[in-house]
């Protein structure tokens, strides 16, 4: 008997939830907690932490964020393509080929901009 | 097929079955829960011994066995007693929350990673795409969790992460496209298969190269652990863990190495092939198993990189390699070079 | 796809999964939350397509979007200042039954004619006989001239972000 | 399996929660989180008439193909779009942001 294969991860998934759920939930039930305003400060070497931790956000690296949502894209795309490259005729592999070449440039553009600093 | 309990008496003959057959066997016992506890504690016991032999130390000596080899277990046990250490002004929910997912996250694609021929949980037609979709899950964790700690040390160490992984996923999806092509399948039973006669990394050799070294910089491994770069961010995103929540972070760190070396494994090593004398799960986790030394190693002998140059790198030269091989593999293809092996 | 369990319950926990999600990421108090009720959404989603055999597709599903967009979009959260972003949502009363009214009116006639069209459309879903490998043809080679714009449709956007989020001096 | 009508019913349903918030949310991520929503639904109904299709055809899974590569696009130009609101203005209140309003 062979089940779904998609109904085994679902239960994969279901095993790991219960076994792995305890590891942090028992302890809240049995640590001792007791709000104490100094141990529970967040750890900067000893020093009293000053101003909001959430602000310092680099847009240094913004392009490359943009560039990875594009290829995720095009990284699928050419996995659809890659499976059944034997079954494709060489006209529609060369179609691929002009998409790829099609967004070289556009990528080499997006680095030469990511690369200069002042930029960002 | 089992046919459900209909009287008392059929319970226990009813558990029997369920208990004995493959199914149950794959999820709990050997592709399952139990082989992924017991193969993760090694990991964590064996690095640290590893670690100290690099630096002619003895590293865990005490706790049971030859070599401390009990060591992982007495750091479970000290580290689930200890208190819950909750942040000021931490996000509650999503601080206790994240790290459960993360070991489930890291847990997951385990179950579409082909132990053995008939070793795997669930034959799946996409396999590898699902591990790579599970494996995108991370960044996004990693950037919350940080997030949700509220403390300066972690939010950097998340975004430095978030940026890391990110600029490796493509190069490594980039190198994973060449044994896809060769194999004509995203099935992972189907590209061991594949691999019968010769292994994925002679003809994809750039491919495996650039995939080691992406899987490296998504592991956070040295000369690529920025995001916990210890004299700059402490121990980075994860700075203001301590106790459970440590610990759950941990065996996801370690599960997510276990995976990659598996995975690296099953695309260019030859999953579970060697020779006959071994069962096919003791050749695929020693394969994974050397692949993962091999991941250890630098981090006892090797200095870290800049962040920006990293992320460079991997934009540039990485990509650029990965897409030379799927050409190079679609010349082999297309001129039948490899036909000899099958492929 | 048969799951062996009966697909119903499938339907029921996905559906309500993915709609509950949608409502949470619209009205969760702290924009990060909203984020992750968004991806859970998407990831509901992803189950649907599961259940009706486009595997491949749920795939791209996660990895783009929970994988590459919500980044995105926590990203965006995190950098627009906090006290910012979460400032009260809710515009005037009227406005919000309005709105309700709206979105109501239309969801509920969509779903009158599609039940009144029911008898017209199958019930049951032919045999499926698609496999991973039947994808790649198609989108390579039967739509060439879509390719060619996705390709510039693709560099138009990233450009355009960039030179968008790009400082000025 | 269920029909093809109950899928219909759910990608309605997820249209109007998208409608809603198109609607009446302020804040601009928001705005862009209905969008999504909107997105989904319809590549729901792509992919449910593609299945019920007799024989079953692969082509609604490449017209959903490209609506997610243009749906991410518009997420990313979206965002940045924000992005230089919230730098010029400090808000990302839609109903401040009227500067042509003249």
């Amino acid at each position: 008997m062979t089940l779904n294969p998609w109904l085994l991860i679902v239960i994969w998934g279901i095993i790991l939830i219960i076994l792995t759920g305890p590891m942090i939930t028992l302890p809240i039930f049995w640590s001792r907690r007791k709000p104490d305003p100094f141990r529970d400060m967040p750890f900067e070497s000893g020093q009293v932490p000053q101003g909001e931790a959430r602000k310092r956000i680099v847009m240094q690296y913004y392009p490359y964020l943009l560039m990875f949502v594009v290829f995720d894209v095009v990284g699928m795309f050419l996995f659809a393509w890659g499976i059944s490259f034997r079954g494709i005729p060489a006209a529609d592999s060369f179609l691929v080929l002009l998409f790829l070449v099609l967004l070289g440039a556009p990528l080499g553009y997006a680095l030469k901009m990511a690369l200069q600093r002042e930029n960002w | 097929m089992v046919n459900l309990p209909t009287t008392p008496a059929d319970i226990l003959p009813f558990i029997i079955a369920v208990v004995t057959s493959h199914t149950f066997i794959t999820l709990v016992i050997f592709p399952g829960f139990i082989h992924l506890t017991i193969v993760v504690m090694f990991l964590t016991w064996y690095e640290r011994k590893l670690l100290a032999r690099i630096q002619l130390r003895i590293g865990p000596l005490y706790a049971g066995g030859p070599g401390g080899i009990l060591q992982p277990i007495a750091d479970g046990v000290k580290l689930i007693f200890k208190e819950v250490m909750i942040p000021y002004k931490a996000d509650k929910p999503l601080f206790l929350g994240i790290p459960l997912a993360l070991v489930f996250l890291g847990a997951l694609p385990f179950a579409v990673i082909p132990f053995g021929q008939h070793w795997v949980i669930a034959n799946l037609d996409v396999g590898l795409v699902f591990v790579f979709a599970v494996a995108s899950l991370f960044p996004s964790m990693i950037l919350i969790f940080a997030w949700a700690s509220n403390s300066k040390y972690p939010f950097l160490g998340g975004l430095r992460s978030l940026f890391q992984q990110v600029a490796y996923e493509i190069p490594m999806w980039i190198s994973a496209l060449s044994v896809v092509m060769l194999a004509g399948s995203l099935n992972l039973v189907q590209i061991v298969n594949a691999q019968q006669k010769i292994w994925f990394i002679v003809p994809a050799f750039l491919s495996f190269i650039v995939f080691f070294i992406a899987s490296m910089a998504e592991l956070e491994r040295l000369p690529f652990d920025l995001p916990s770069a210890e004299p700059e961010l402490v121990a980075g995103w994860f700075t203001e863990s301590s106790g459970a929540v440590f610990m759950v972070i941990f065996l996801a760190l370690y599960m997510k190495l276990y995976l990659m070396s598996s995975l690296i494994t099953v695309l260019f090593l030859g999953g579970w092939w060697g020779p006959a004398f071994l069962p096919q799960p003791v050749w695929f986790i020693l394969k994974a198993l050397v692949v993962a030394t091999i991941i250890i190693i630098p981090r006892g002998v090797y200095a870290r990189l800049r962040v920006d140059l990293l992320i460079k790198v991997g934009w540039t030269r990485l990509l650029i390699i990965a897409l030379a091989n799927v050409f190079i593999t679609v010349v082999l293809l297309s001129t039948g070079v490899l036909s000899a092996w099958g492929l | 796809m048969d799951l062996s369990v009966p697909p119903d319950i499938t339907f029921v926990v996905l559906t309500t999964v993915t709609l509950l999600a949608a409502v949470m990421a619209l009205q969760a108090k702290e924009l990060i939350y909203g984020a992750i009720s968004l991806a859970i959404s998407f990831i509901g989603i992803a189950g649907f397509f599961v259940s009706l055999d486009a595997p491949y597709l749920a795939m791209l599903q996660i990895a783009v979007y929970v994988g590459a967009v919500v980044i995105l979009i926590l990203f965006t959260i995190m950098l627009v200042r906090r006290e910012e972003a979460d400032k009260d949502e809710a515009g005037e009363t009227g406005e919000s039954a309005a709105g309700l009214w709206l979105a109501g009116l239309l969801a509920v006639s969509i779903a009158g004619i599609a039940a009144l069209a029911g008898p017209n459309l199958p019930a049951t879903p032919p045999p499926a006989n698609l496999p991973v490998s039947e994808l790649g043809p198609v989108l390579a080679g039967a739509y060439p001239v879509p390719l060619i714009i996705l390709a510039l449709l693709l560099s138009g956007a990233l450009l355009g972000a960039l030179v968008l989020a790009k400082v000025d001096r | 399996m269920p029909s093809l009508v109950s899928y219909i019913i759910v990608s309605a349903a997820l249209l109007g929660i998208g409608i809603y918030g198109l609607s009446v949310k302020r804040n601009a991520i928001r705005i862009l989180f209905a969008v999504e929503l909107i997105v989904n639904a319809a590549n729901l109904n792509f992919i449910a008439f593609a299945r019920y299709m007799n024989p079953p055809t692969v082509s609604g899974q490449v017209i959903v193909f490209y609506s997610i590569a243009a749906a991410a696009m518009e997420a990313a130009v979206g965002l940045a779009l924000i992005l230089v609101a919230f730098r010029l203005n400090s808000t990302i209140d839609v109903r401040k942001l009227n500067k042509l309003k003249g």
